[in-house]
Parts: C-alpha cells; structure tokens; sequence
C-alpha cells in the first residue's frame, strides 16, 4: 500500500503543481488546496502506514500496535494551518481581483509596489 | 409530552434496576414503563399521548415501508436498460401549516416514493414536487395528501383533530 | 461468523459507488449535477466508516460518521446558496 | 526533535535523509528567502506599511533561517560534506545576488529589502561552516540583523514621512535639515556594513574567524566582498537622500520628524552601538549557544533528560 | 437564501451540532474528538445557520464577536499555560486535580482542558470571522 | 589613561558641536587644547618608553573573540601619538580661521576630534583586531570628513572612492590579522611580534602577508591604490593636512613598521614591501610635477614620500628604518605645514593654481615664513631636519648599492622641485595679478605652520631632541632589537652628502624647466592612474547588478514559482540518484482492493481538478480528492484526522464557494506549448515526490518518543487519545502557536475584507510604483 | 443472531448505496438524480448504521448509530431541496421525457418569491436573453 500510495503523492503533487503554475490565481488557489492534501498524505504515508488500530489506550490494557500518534498530531496541526492559510490566500485573491480587476497573475506583476 | 418523559424516565428506571443499559433492555423498559402508564392513565389524567406513541409508531413503521418501496421502484428503474419513468413537476395544495409541519412533510415527501420536494410557494399553501412516476398527476397528489399529511398531521397536530379527517 | 467475508463485500460495493459518484462529478454537466455527485460520496463515505467500524470492531469510528453527516449537508447548502445567488452565471464558466 | 536524532543518527540509510534533507532546505530556504528562491521577498516587502515592513524586516525571514539552522545543525547532519557544502554555495550566491540586488535599485525600501537577502547568506554562512564559532556568527547575526534591519526600514520610513518618497533620485539634502535622522541612519548602516565596533562587525569576524578556521577562504572572501558591496548601497543612500542638495523645487522641502518617531530609531540605532561596545556578554552568550547547536547531545541530554 | 425549510431544519439542527460540540470537546481528551474537532464543528453550525438565514443575522444571534472569541479562546490557553508556571512547573505543564461529586463519580479537571477549551474557541472564532466576513461581501 | 586619552578625543568630539555653537570659530583654541594636552601626555611618557618599558592598558571586550581593549604605549607608538595629537591641536585651531562662519564648523570638529581619536586608537593598540576597530573608524570618519563639501558632486564622489579603497583594503586587512592572530596564537601584538619565527614557518604566512599588505597599502595610498589621495583633496585643507599627510596616510606606514618584526626578514616581505614602496615613490614624484593645484601637487609629492617610506621599511635594515622614523616626522611637520599653507594661500587668493600666483611674500610674511622654513625642509637643505632625514636615507640606500640611492635621489629631485613650486614660487616669485588682494591670514592659521616650520628648524638644529629618546627607540621597536640612533647635522664628506648636493640642482632643474615638462608628464602618466579601472568596476558593477537583478526579479510570479519547483526537482533528484538513495520499500503491505479503490479516487479526482474547465467543478474535485485522503487517514488508524480533514474540506468547500462569487471563472491565459512545459516541470516534480516517498517509507522519524508519548498518556496527560493528548499537553507550545497562526490568518482576512478600498480604481499612482519610472 | 442480522443489513445498505450511485450515474437529469442520492442512499446509510448498532451492541454505539441516521433522514431531503430549488433557478434543464411543469414560470426571477399555481405563468426571461447572459 505504501507503494501505491506514493504514486497517489506524487499524482497529487503533480497536480498541484500544474495547478500552482497556471496564470489565473483561481487556479492557484486549488493548487494550493491540492497542495496541502499531498503534504499531508506524504508525511503521514513516510511515518509508516498501521492499519486499524487508533490511537486510543482502551482504558486500563494498553493495545499491542497501534498507530503511531506522533505524526498524527503533527497532520493534524498541519491540516488546520492549512485551512487558515487557504483562507487567507483566497481573500487576499478576492481583494486583489476587485482592485485589479484581472485574474492573471502576470498583469498583476505592474502593481507589484 | 410530559407523559413521554415520564415514559422514559421510567424506562431508564427499568434499565438501572435489571443493570444493563443495552439499547433491548432501554427498549423493553419503554415498553413495559408504557404499558405501566397505560395502566395508571386515570390517575394521570387523559392526555393524547397514548394515542399519539402507536399512531407514531404506526407512521413510523408505515413510512419505513414506503421509503423501502420507493427506493425498490428506484432500484427497479436504475438497474433495468429501459426507463419506466414518467417524470412531472406537480403542485401539491397544503393543509400543514406551521413551519415545522412542512418542513417535515416536505421532508418525508423527498424520502418517499417517487417525489422529491423542490419548493414551497412565498405563501406556504402550495408544495412543489418532482414526482418520477406521474402517469396520474391526481394519484400522486392523493397520495401525499392522503399518506402523508394526514398521518403527520395527527401526530403533531394530537388529539384535537383526530376526528377531523 | 462471516464479517469478514461480508464486510469485503460491502467495502467493494461502497468503493464501486464511490467511483461511479465519481463519474458524476467529472462529467456534470451542470455544477448541480456535480454537488449531487460530491454529495452522494459524502453519504458513502458515512456508509464506509460505519462498514470500517463494524469491519474493525472499533466502536469510535460511529462518531466520525455522525460528524461526516453533518458536514456532507453544510457542502450541499453551501454549493446550493452559491448556484441560487449566482443564478445562471455558473454556465458562464 | 531530541528523539528525532536518534533515529536519524543511528538507523537510517543516509542516503533518504540527504534527500529530506535537501527538501528541508528548499521549504525554510523560501520562507528565508536564499538564493535562488528569494524571489517573493523584495516584491512583498515594501508593499506593506512600513511599520509592518520593519517588523518583518526583524523577524520574518529570521524564523525561516532559524528553523534552517535548528534543523541543519540538530537533525541532518549525516552528509555534511554535500548538504554543508550546498549551504556554503547557497549561502555565497545568496549574499551575491542580494547585494547586488541592492546595488541595483533606487527605491530605498527595495534595496533595503534586497540586503536581507544577503543578510541571510550570512546567516546561511555560518551555517554551513557548522563549527561552534561559525553558529555562534549566525546565532549574532541574527539578533544583529534583526535590530539594525528594522531601524533602517524605520528610518526609511521617517524619510517617507517627511520627504514624501522612497526614491533616492528625488530625495537630498537631507543631512542639513535632518542631521540627527542622519546619524540614527549611519549607524545601523554601517553596523550592517559590518563597520566597526558595531554589531555587524563582531558578527563577522565571528564568522570570518571561523571560516579562516575552517579553511574555507572562498567564502570568507565572498563575505568580504559582500559586505564592501553593502557598504557601497549604504553609501549609496548616504550619498543620495543625506548628502545630495535637495531637490530643486523647493515645494516638496523635508520637514522634520516628530521625535516620537524618531525615538523607537534612536532606541535601535543605538542598540546596535551598544550591542557593538558591550558585544562580549552578547557573544559569549551566543558561543554558548553556537556550542549548543554544534554539539546535539546536549540538547538531547536538556530535552530526554528531564522529559521521561 | 429565502427557503424557509432550510431555515426551519437549520434552526432545528443548530442545537444538536452545538451539543453534539460539546460532546466531542468533553470527551475528546479519551476518544477521538477535542477541541480542534469540536471547534470546527460549533463553527460548522454558526456557518450553516449564516447560509440558511444571511451573515448579518447569525452575527446578531452569535451575540459576541468572532474575533473576541478568538481572543478569549488564546487567552483560556495562555492562561492554561501559565498556571503550570505560577506552580513552578514548566509553561504549559499540565496540572490536574481530582472532583469527587457524590453521586456522579470522580471528575478529573486539568489545565489541559482549559487549553482544549481555549483551542476550541479560537477555531470557532476562526471559522465564524472567516465565513461571515466572506458571506457579507 | 591611555584608554582615557584615547576615549577623550570621541568625548570631545560629542561636545564639540555644542562648544562650537557657543563660541563659533573660536572655539578651535578651546577645542584645541585637548589635543595639545594629549601631545604633552604622550609627551611625558616618552622617557620611560626610551628606557624600554612600555605604557600598558587593558580592558576586556570580546574574549571569545580573541578581542580585548589592550593599548601599549611604546616609543613607535607615541611617535605617532605625538605626530596625531599634536598636529590635531594646530589643526584644530587652523580649521577655525579656514572655515570662519561656516554652519558645519562644529560638525567638522566633531568629526576631526573623532577622527583623532581613532587614530590614536589605531597607533596605540596592542591587538590586532582592536587596530582593526579604529582602523575602520579612521576610515569611516575620514569618509565624512572629505566628504565635508558635500553639496559637490566631486566631493561625494571622492568621499565614496576613499571609502571604498580603503575599507576595502580593511576588509582584506581583517582576514589578515585574523590569519596572522591564528599563525601566531595571539591577537596581542607585543606577543606576535616575538613569534616571528612561528609566524614565518605557517603556512598561513603567505595570504596573511598578502592581506594585510593589501590593507597597509590602500591605506598609505601606493601604488596601485593611489588614486584616492589625490581626489580625496576635496576635502577642505585642514582635513587634507591632517588626514592626507600626517597621520591617515601613514597608519599603513605604521601597520608596516609595527609589523616588521614578525613579518619581516624573508624575501617575499623585502620585494613586496620595497619593490612597491619604489614603484610609488617614483610614480607619486612624477605625477607631482604634472600637477598645477598646489593641494594635488602636495598629494601626489605625499604619496612618493609614503612610497619612500614604504621603501626604507622594506629595506628593513637598521639604518633603514631610523631613517624610516625621522623621515616619518619630518615629512609630517613639513607637508602638514605646506598643506596648511595652501589653505592659507587659497584663503586669501581664492585660487590653489600654482601657475597663478606669485610674490605673495610682502603681503603674506609669516605665512611665507612658515613656508619658506617647510619648504627647505622638504628640499633636504640645512639646518632643517629634513636634511638629517635625507642623509640617513642616502646613508642607508648606499647600503645596498648605489643605483637604490640613485632612485631616491631622483625621486627626492622630483620632491624639490614641488617645494619649490608650492612654498618657493608662490611667494617669492614673480607676482602675478590676482583676482582678490591677499592680507595676511589670520592668526589662527599662521600659528599652526609656523609651528610645523618652527619643529623642523629646532630639530635640525638640535636632533638630540630626538634620536636617542624618540626616533631611536622607534627605529627599535620596527626592527625588534635595539638601535644606537646619534644625529648630528654634519655628517663630514660622505656619497650621501654628494648625492645631495646632485638631488638639490636637479631639483631647481627641474623647477626652471617645469612649465615645459607639465603637460608631457601629465600625458605620459596617465595610463598610471589606475583610477579608471576604479570607474569601469563602478561601471561593470552597476551593470552586473542591474543586469542580474533583471533576470532574477522579472516579476512574472509564475516565473518564480517555475524556477523554485525547478530547484526542488532538480536538487531533490540529485540527491535521491546519489549513493544510490532511492530504494523500494522494504515493509510494503498488500493493499486491499478498497485501498486501491480510495487511492484511483483521490488520483482521479486530482487529475479532474487540473483538467476540468469549471472552476467548481475543480473545488468539487479538490473536495473530492479530500474525502478519499480522509479515508486513508481512517484506514489507516487515525480517526482524529479524519474527522478533522472531512471538517477542514467542507469549510474549505464552503469558503471557496462564497469567494466565488466575487472571482473571475477561469481562464485560459497559457499557450499550449506553456501548458506542455508546466505539465511536464509537474509531472516531474510528481515523479520526485514519489521517488521520494517510496524510499522515505518506514523510515520512522520517531521512533523512540512515540511509545513514550503512548505510555505517558494515560498517566501524565489523563488521556487516552494519545493525538490529544499530545496536542493540548506534551507538545502544547505547538498547538498554541499554531491556534496563534490560526488566529493571525483570521484577522488578516477579516483585515482584508473590511478595510476600505482605497485603489478602487486600479491603477497604482505613479507615487507607489518605482518600477514604472525605473522602465522595468 | 445479531451478527447475522447486521450482516444482512449491510448487504441490503451497500446494495442500496450502489443503487443510488448507479442511479446518480445512469439518470437523465438533475431532478431523478437527486432521487436517487437521497432516497437510496440515505436508506443505505441508514441500513449500514443499523447493522454497526446490532453489531455493537452498546447504548452509546446505538444512540449514535440511530443520531446519524436521524440527522441524514433531517438532512439529506433539505439538502436535496435546496439543491434542486437552486437548479431550477440556474435553469437546468428537464428529461426531455418531463410530462409537465407546474413549477414553471412563477418563480420570480428578482425576489425568489414563489408564486402559487394559480397565478398567471410569467414568460420565462431565458425565451428572451437566452444569449445575453453569456
């Protein structure tokens, strides 16, 4: 499985960095959306895959495997980073646009001041 | 209402004595705490609640049968090459009238045969459906009306207008 | 006991609808057509936790699926609020 | 991160950990904004408000050397030899293209922006060269930067405020009718110059002692050169906004800055002075922590010791 | 958006995600849950009730500000933290005592709740300034 | 107190504006007693220094830099001190005259007593890095200093060519001493110098011996590194004679001499040293006679004397070098007295053109007096002491034979023809008419070169005031060992005396046929001033750098984005390619077909958000992508992220949704050709990833803390969700600066929505857009 | 018994879901789409949560099992509602196979208001900037 999902990392990287290099900013933003998904995956797929068991001490016996909650805490943090940074990336978008009136990112290169 | 908690409390009782809250035993000390107020309806005094828990029950049930129905005609549609349906956009007079009411009947119409609810006009007197299997426009409204809002109706409207149909 | 066996089965089912939802949602053609798609594989995906709950006898999962269905709904209203207020301009795309 | 290490340093084939290594690098590397990835930094700095712009002048890219020197100096030190190495590279073309980023603008807050460029191949510098002393260089030069790179966006800003541009061509005269303003400039100028005895000049002797140490000659010439071109921009703006007579259309005549806007400069410019005089506690304690740094056990002793 | 179904489910569903919040926050600390998820969800409810009626009226109902949400929520986590430190722990040192209530059981009470609990409002105030200043536009 | 005599000068130079608002130009006399005070100090300490036993002082500063505040007093050292303070009084008092009424008088003083100050610093310390410090700051101050009249274009252009000359030279200085400190285990100078041997066997010495030399030279204007000392004569006169004959100049000189012992006596030191030192001489001579301005003419006759200087010290000898340290006092108080007197002539006339003035004697006696003295002094004629200084060049050249000596003696040639252009000609030649009518100068600036003059006169004629006290003891601290230096006035009838005598009619030769020779000389030497080089890499540079900047700073930010996922790809490659990093996984589990089902959603569902031309049907797949990657995260044993992935996706959902409305559909805006170059940078970006990932797998990052994290929850944290428990206790600082960022992006936004639009209109004011100007 | 009923109940849940799918893929518009996600799918999910409530057999599994399925059969019909409503605005248009409309033209293009089937049918505005809007 990990092999799979490997190749599902780099296809969502792959298209997230398709996404990223396209000239409308709209475009970028699901890039960036994609982008997250990838990180996500990678770190959580190079931390080793556990199938089943969560993270969970049962009360008084502790489970024999369980996954490993280190990375998860670290997803997890990463995954509302993300959200926040998404957020603010399509409003800082919305703002541009209704101030440039343009979409595309290389017109908006005469604004850079 | 207040019977319906008092119904539950009881069941509760009955779990707490017998020791094990598994969803059989919540279910049969609702049962038995039910029978138990039945009993004790006089002291009580009369409320509509011992008509209204079957007749609940009995819509319940009765709605189940027709989602299974629906989703088998669905299914039937679905798997077979050919379309059997007769599709319409139908306006379905109401009688409900609060929000709740059609809000719920509303909802249940999408959940049952053939008819999904798309809207409900500014003044909240006429239900719009898409119904899938329309050959009779009259039939489906009946249908609603008759299944349906009569059903609901006498549940949340009580005993009041239990003799009304 | 045969769980095993039938939790396959229905994983199978679950996974075949998740793609044919797919379908949907990469073929439209109208942007509703689409929410409808993304709003079924919400619906499986609670199916497939309570399927994953039972398959791995972890009772903790029911609760993942109880937040799915709330989330599943808000997408659709959402999707719907954006198709209402932006009438036909979705066609415009 | 103590446990980290271990895992590292013991098990794993090096090979994957370069490679991890190496997109560490490029994540901190934009955020610090190191060559060739510094793209976003002059374009974004001097949009903001200035007071914004000085603020992430301090800090911003500080957190992403900083994370660059926690890592590399904790975690991945495996293959020095190559990732160590590509750090001196990045650090020298980081510096060079910085400075002469600088070099080439005449709005002030741009060149300004461009010199925390090279201010962080500084800090990549010390690095890189991964001995005490050389982390000990970076760690200085961060707390150097910080102070001295603010005061002069601080300073841009009060010239803003009361010449009404950033544009070296349209400003002047201002040393006659700011004088005070021109020293608070010259100050964290020339401690970014590395002039002496101020703060930028203990940071690089600092990393010019421990790159001579460390034989690597090529990148202590670079720095050098470097900083003579940092001098070269600082005496650019000298020259321009300080020296030159004003403009011509007597219009736009500088007013002078309320001292409430001068104080906060004034506050830094002569910190980095003090920082400069008094440098030896601030040194000693940034050798401590270069020590720290160059010598993971310790930290893994502060942070396992106590933990379980 | 004028359906009032929507409005009626929405007004009826709001106090069970709310509950349903709660929950996830109490018990996050042994199960899956906690703050993060509880908090998102609490969000989740303001964001649906924001959609069925109009940003401007979820406002007026949430009463407080997001944003002084998102401060208060740092604040219960800063002040989680330095408890630890004003008892010569570490900041952010969890500390904990032991409730017992007759009749219900022991309690365990810790500074990691009201961290949690500072999470959770943090992220509600997140998600409700994020939506509503968006549905305003 | 000699940290206190050196802290005096910065002291004075604070105050110095206040005093001078208050007392205007004659505050000099006031400010001028500080440094005359110092004189007398230093002064008083010269016995004990001749007697061998040095002033010591120190302070701690940097010790793990090797850098403490250690200053030593020995007789080089206050030779110089004396040379600084001294002149600094008459500078002082000069600068008050010269510059009467100007608004910045306070501010030159200021700036002159700092300069003095660190050139005290610089000749009195004994470590090499706390030299560096005040090195620089001489360089600093000297900066502001030429630059005085900086309301000229000029002048801010020599100002900035000084600077960067000779703080260049300091940064090749600094890695210098570092290396000369590490060859010899210390920064203590009076410690180095007894380590010569430790020194000279490092292999270290070569590239400390060539930077420092670097540094000395810049410093000292030699050749090729002249050419800043004669532009830097846009400074006003005081600061001419003070920095660019007596003291700055000769901090190089200085470095030399106080250096020779330890880097001295090997062959790479003798020709290095000398053969510069010659080539300066002979160039700074020359060029001298080309010159008209009394004030360029005098720079370039300084920079020969530095050349000879340079020279001596090479030479290395003992006669050498006591000939070295009287040469160093006389050329300061004579070409400071003719540097003062230009100023005084210029003052009066209005003119520093040589061939415009003449006779000025009758309404200019005392200056001509201290002119007149000076220039017989630098001419080498008897009594004055820079006869005594020649001769023992003379004496020392012969030495090592007579065609050295014959150099010298055409150089000091050239040198008498330029006294006799500036202190003969001016005003006991044929009068000219002049624009102005010249009076005398004030006092203030008659005082400082008669004094100049007056030394020259009173250590000719009794250099027992000197030798065995001061200049002797010099002499011996450059050598390392012990000199007997005796000077007299008469030598009896040696070469040096005939080589004299040659030096001073070729010299007056030379001055009769002057006018002729100018212009030839000028054009012959031209291709020597090696200051164009400095403009062309003033030119190239800004070249370099625009050009660079250009490329690099396109501003197109897709161009940026390609160039950064370039990089990734390409280092990351290379990584995974070198010793053979990449490897398939070795614990790879079977996956079930369900597995592979998620795995083609979340794959298809990427590729439609990149294909689909409706933006939400992009975010639907993105949505999409999302559930499938929540449903590994539950497969997979982590049901927190799960839940929280399917949250975060929905309110993503509904974020992009709202925005939506606002934002443009999508465009197409690349060509195909683009497109195929993007999908391919993505595609292998992608296959890295994979690469990456496929080798990364069951490399467990942490290991050895998990099972802690796991045991410890239940006790410590009161948890059993072990994510939780980790979350709001073990690693608590991280959630709360992650709750911190969460809160920073929400105001932003909200920042963002509700601020007022102020560039409605879209076009950025030309104000806000330097580019638009620049034309990039 | 309890194992064998919730594996029933899984079979006939993941039947249904599948016929929703196939339903959502196979229908010729929106509105018979919309039928089968919310009929067959909420009835499968409900059926799957019934057979994790046998399975578990715990009153806390249970009463979440049956919250779910409370809270789809509350929400898949007004999601279904409101999408289908939002379609009809945005004009999507019916199976050719449609037999009638009741629905068309009294929505109020402006407002939203819905009108009654009484009211007089107003000419729809696409018969007349059909290619305006573009």
């Amino acid at each position: 499985m990990e092999t799979v999902l490997a190749f599902v990392i780099g296809g969502l990287y792959a298209a997230a960095i398709y996404m990223l290099l396209r000239r409308s900013v709209v475009k970028l933003l699901i890039g960036l959306g994609l982008l997250s998904h990838a990180a996500n995956l990678l770190i959580f797929t190079a931390a080793g895959l556990t199938r089943g068991r969560a993270p969970v001490v049962t009360a008084g016996a502790p489970a024999a495997v369980i996954a490993d909650p280190l990375p998860q805490a670290l997803i997890l943090t990463a995954i509302v980073i993300g959200f926040g940074v998404t957020a603010f990336a399509l409003v800082l978008v919305f703002r541009v646009y209704s101030t440039l009136r343009t979409d595309n990112l290389d017109r908006m290169r005469e604004a850079d001041a | 209402m207040s019977h319906f908690l008092l119904n539950i409390l009881l069941a509760l009782t009955w779990a707490a004595l017998t020791g094990g809250f598994t969803p059989a035993n919540l279910l049969l000390g609702f049962g038995l705490g039910f029978l138990a107020l039945q009993v004790a309806r006089r002291p009580l005094g009369q409320t509509g609640y011992f008509s209204t828990l079957p007749r609940m029950a009995a819509f319940v049930f009765f709605f189940l049968v027709e989602m299974i129905i629906a989703n088998l005609r669905v299914a039937a549609d679905v798997l077979t090459p050919r379309w059997h349906m007769r599709p319409r956009v139908l306006a379905v007079p109401l009688e409900a009238a609060t929000d709740v009411e059609i809000t719920l009947l509303a909802n249940l119409v999408s959940l049952t045969p053939g008819s999904l609810n798309l809207d409900v006009s500014s003044d909240r007197r006429v239900l719009y459906v898409h119904a899938m299997y329309a050959d009779d426009p009259e039939l489906v409204r009946r249908q609603i009306k008759e299944g349906f809002e009569r059903r609901l109706l006498r549940i949340t409207r009580g005993l009041e207008r239990e003799d009304e149909p | 006991m045969s769980t095993g066996g039938v939790t396959s089965v229905v994983f199978g089912a679950l996974i075949l609808a998740f793609l044919l939802a797919f379908v949907r949602l990469a073929r439209g053609p109208s942007l509703p057509d689409r929410v409808v798609a993304l709003d079924l594989m919400a619906t499986l995906a609670v199916g497939f936790i309570a399927t994953y709950a039972v398959a791995t006898g972890q009772a903790l999962y029911v609760d993942l699926a109880l937040v799915l269905a709330l989330v599943a709904f808000l997408g659709t209203v959402a999707f719907a609020h954006y198709i209402e207020k932006g009438g036909r301009s979705w066609r415009r795309i | 991160m103590a446990a980290k290490l271990h895992a590292l340093g013991s098990v794993q084939p090096p090979g994957v950990i370069t490679a991890l290594a190496i997109l560490f690098l490029i994540a901190f590397g934009i955020k610090a904004a190191i060559f060739p990835l510094f793209f976003w930094l002059p374009a974004s700095y001097h949009t903001p408000q200035v007071e914004v712009s000085a603020l992430f002048a301090g800090l911003l890219t500080k957190v992403g050397a900083y994370s660059l020197i926690r890592v590399f100096s904790l975690v991945f030190v495996q293959d020095t030899g190559f990732t160590h190495t590509l750090i001196l590279i990045l650090a020298g073309l980081t510096m060079l293209t910085g400075v002469l980023g600088a070099v080439a603008q005449y709005d002030m807050r741009r060149l300004l922006s461009f010199h925390i460029i090279s201010q962080i191949g500084y800090l990549l510098m010390g690095l890189g060269l991964l001995t005490p002393l050389s982390l000990a260089g970076a760690v200085f030069f961060i707390f150097h930067v910080s102070v001295a790179k603010t005061a002069l966006f601080l300073v841009s800003g009060i010239i803003h405020r009361t010449a009404g541009t950033y544009d070296l061509r349209r400003l002047g005269g201002l040393y006659r009718s700011q004088p005070g303003l021109a020293i608070l400039f010259l100050l964290p100028a020339l401690s970014l110059a590395g002039l002496p005895p101020l703060s930028g000049f203990f940071g690089k002797l600092t990393l010019i002692q421990a790159g001579l140490s460390a034989r690597s000659p090529l990148i202590v010439g670079l720095a050098l050169g470097v900083s003579l071109l940092t001098l070269f921009s600082m005496i650019k703006i000298w020259n321009e906004a300080f020296w030159k007579p004003g403009p011509a259309d007597a219009a736009q005549a500088p007013g002078r800055a309320k001292p409430g806007l001068l104080l906060p400069t004034a506050i830094l410019s002569a910190l980095t002075l003090l920082i400069g005089l008094g440098a030896g506690p601030v040194m000693s304690l940034a050798q401590r922590a270069g020590t720290q740094l160059a010598d993971p056990g310790i930290y893994i002793l502060t942070v396992l010791g106590s933990a379980p | 958006m004028t359906s009032f179904i929507l409005t009626t489910t929405a007004r009826l569903l709001m106090p069970l995600l709310f509950m349903f919040s709660l929950f996830l926050y109490a018990r996050g600390h042994n199960e899956p849950g906690g703050g993060f998820v509880a908090g998102l969800v609490a969000g989740a409810a303001w964001v649906l009730y924001a959609l069925a009626t109009d940003a401007a009226q979820a406002r007026r109902a949430l009463r407080v500000q997001p944003q002084s949400l998102i401060g208060w929520g740092l604040l219960a986590a800063l002040t989680s933290g330095l408890i630890g430190l004003v008892l010569g722990y570490p900041f952010l040192t969890g500390q904990w005592i032991r409730l017992d209530l007759p009749g219900f059981g022991a309690f365990e009470l810790g500074t990691p709740l009201l961290f949690d609990l500072g999470v959770y409002l943090t992220v509600l105030g997140v998600t409700t300034t994020i939506v509503f200043a968006l549905a305003e536009e | 107190m000699i940290i206190a005599s050196v802290a005096a000068g910065f002291g004075a130079a604070l105050i110095a504006p206040v005093v001078t608002r208050w007392l205007r130009h004659r505050a000099g006399w006031l400010l001028g007693t500080l440094p005359a005070a110092l004189a007398l100090y230093f002064a008083s300490l010269i016995p004990q220094a001749a007697g061998g036993s040095a002033t010591t002082a120190r302070l701690t500063w940097v010790e793990d830099l090797g850098l403490s505040l250690s200053l030593r007093a020995d007789s080089l050292s206050l030779l110089m001190a004396l040379l600084i303070s001294g002149i600094g009084a008459l500078v002082v008092v000069y600068a008050g005259g010269y510059l009467k009424g100007h608004p910045a008088l306070g501010a030159l003083y200021a700036w002159i007593l700092a300069f003095m100050a660190s050139m005290l610093g610089v000749v009195l310390a004994d470590n090499l890095l706390v030299l560096f410090v005040f090195w620089e700051l001489t360089s600093i101050t000297s900066f502001i200093l030429i630059g005085f009249h900086h309301d000229n274009e000029q002048a801010r252009a020599a100002a900035l060519q000084a600077l960067l000359v000779t703080a260049g030279g300091g940064l090749a200085l600094l890695p210098g001493l570092v290396l000369l400190g590490m060859a010899g285990g210390t920064f203590e100078l009076s410690e180095l110098n007894l380590q010569a041997a430790r020194i000279q066997s490092s292999p270290l010495f070569g590239p400390a011996l060539a930077l420092v030399l670097i540094g000395a030279f810049t410093k000292s204007a030699q050749f090729p590194f002249h050419f800043w000392l004669p532009n830097a004569m846009a400074a006003p006169t005081p600061v001419s004679a003070y920095l660019h004959s007596a003291t700055m100049v000769k901090a190089g000189v200085y470095l030399l001499a106080r250096l020779s012992p330890a880097l001295a006596g090997g062959p790479a030191w003798a020709f290095s040293v000398g053969g510069i030192g010659a080539a300066t001489m002979l160039l700074g001579g020359a060029m001298a006679l080309a010159q008209t301005d009394l004030k360029r003419l005098l720079a370039y006759s300084t920079i020969s004397a530095l050349g000879l200087l340079t020279l001596l010290i090479g030479i290395g000898t003992p006669h050498a070098l006591e000939a070295a340290m009287v040469l160093l006092l006389a050329h300061a108080l004579y070409k400071g007295a003719l540097f003062l007197v230009a100023g005084a002539v210029e003052h009066e006339t209005g003119t520093r053109q040589a061939p415009l003035l003449g006779g000025l004697a009758r309404a200019m006696p005392w200056t001509a007096a201290a002119a007149g003295l000076a220039m017989l002094s630098m001419a080498g004629l008897p009594p004055l002491l820079g006869f005594i200084s020649k001769e023992l060049v003379y004496e020392s050249a012969f030495e090592l034979g007579w065609p050295l000596a014959v150099t010298i003696a055409l150089t000091l040639a050239f040198s008498v023809c330029v006294s006799g252009v500036v202190g003969l000609v001016p005003f006991w030649g044929r009068p000219k008419p002049l624009e102005r009518h010249p009076h005398e100068a004030p006092p203030s600036m008659t005082f400082g070169p008669l004094l100049l003059g007056g030394l020259s006169l009173v250590f000719g004629l009794a250099p027992g005031l000197i030798d065995g006290r001061l200049a002797g003891p010099a002499a011996a601290a450059a050598l390392g060992a012990p000199v007997a230096l005796k000077l007299s006035l008469w030598h009896g009838l040696t070469p040096a005396l005939g080589l004299s005598a040659a030096t001073l009619v070729l010299g007056l030769g030379l001055l009769v046929f002057i006018r002729l020779m100018r212009t030839r000389l000028h054009a012959a030497l031209r291709p020597w001033g090696s200051e164009r080089v400095y403009q062309a890499g003033l030119t190239a540079l800004n070249l370099a750098a625009r050009g660079l900047t250009q490329l690099l700073q396109s501003g197109y930010h897709r161009r940026y984005l390609t160039i950064i996922v370039l990089t990734t790809v390409a280092a990351g490659t290379f990584t995974l390619m070198r010793s053979g990093a990449f490897n398939w996984p070795a614990a790879d589990s079977p996956p079930g077909y369900y597995e592979l089902g998620v795995a083609l959603l979340i794959v298809a569902a990427a590729v439609m958000a990149v294909t689909t031309s409706s933006r939400l049907g992009a975010v639907a797949a993105m949505g999409a992508a999302g559930y499938g990657v929540a449903l590994i995260y539950l497969i997979f044993g982590a049901p927190d992220l799960a839940m929280t992935q399917f949250l975060i996706e929905s309110l993503t959902v509904i974020l992009f949704v709202l925005a939506f409305h606002h934002l443009p559909p999508f465009a197409r805006l690349t060509t195909v050709s683009e497109r195929a170059g993007d999908a391919a940078l993505a595609l292998a970006a992608g296959a890295m990833m994979t690469a990456l990932v496929l080798s990364a797998v069951g490399v467990q990052l942490y290991p050895s803390i998990s099972p802690y994290y796991v045991q410890a929850a239940e006790s410590l944290a009161h948890a059993r969700n072990i994510v939780n428990a980790i979350l709001v206790d073990f690693r608590g600082i991280d959630t709360l600066g992650e709750i911190c960022v969460l809160a920073i992006s929400a105001l932003g936004v909200f920042a963002l929505l509700k601020m007022p639009r102020r560039k409605a209109e879209g076009a950025p004011t030309p104000e806000a857009d330097p580019q638009a100007e620049t034309g990039r | 018994m309890a194992a064998y009923l919730s594996a029933a109940f899984m079979l006939i849940g993941a039947a249904f879901m599948l016929i929703a799918a196939l339903g959502v893929v196979r229908f010729p518009d929106l509105f018979m789409r919309l039928h089968a996600s919310t009929k067959s799918a909420t009835l499968g999910v409900g059926c799957l949560m019934v057979a994790a409530a046998l399975q578990f057999e715990s009153l806390a599994i249970t009463t979440r099992a049956l919250a779910v399925v409370v809270f789809l059969f509350l929400t898949a019909p007004v999601g279904a509602h409101v999408l289908g409503r939002a379609a009809y605005f945005s004009r999507i248009p019916l199976w050719d196979g449609t037999l009638s409309d009741d629905l068309r033209g009294h929505y109020d293009a402006s407002t939203h208001a819905l009108a009654g089937p009484e009211a007089p049918r107003v000419p729809l505005p696409e018969e007349v900037d059909e290619e305006q809007g573009a």
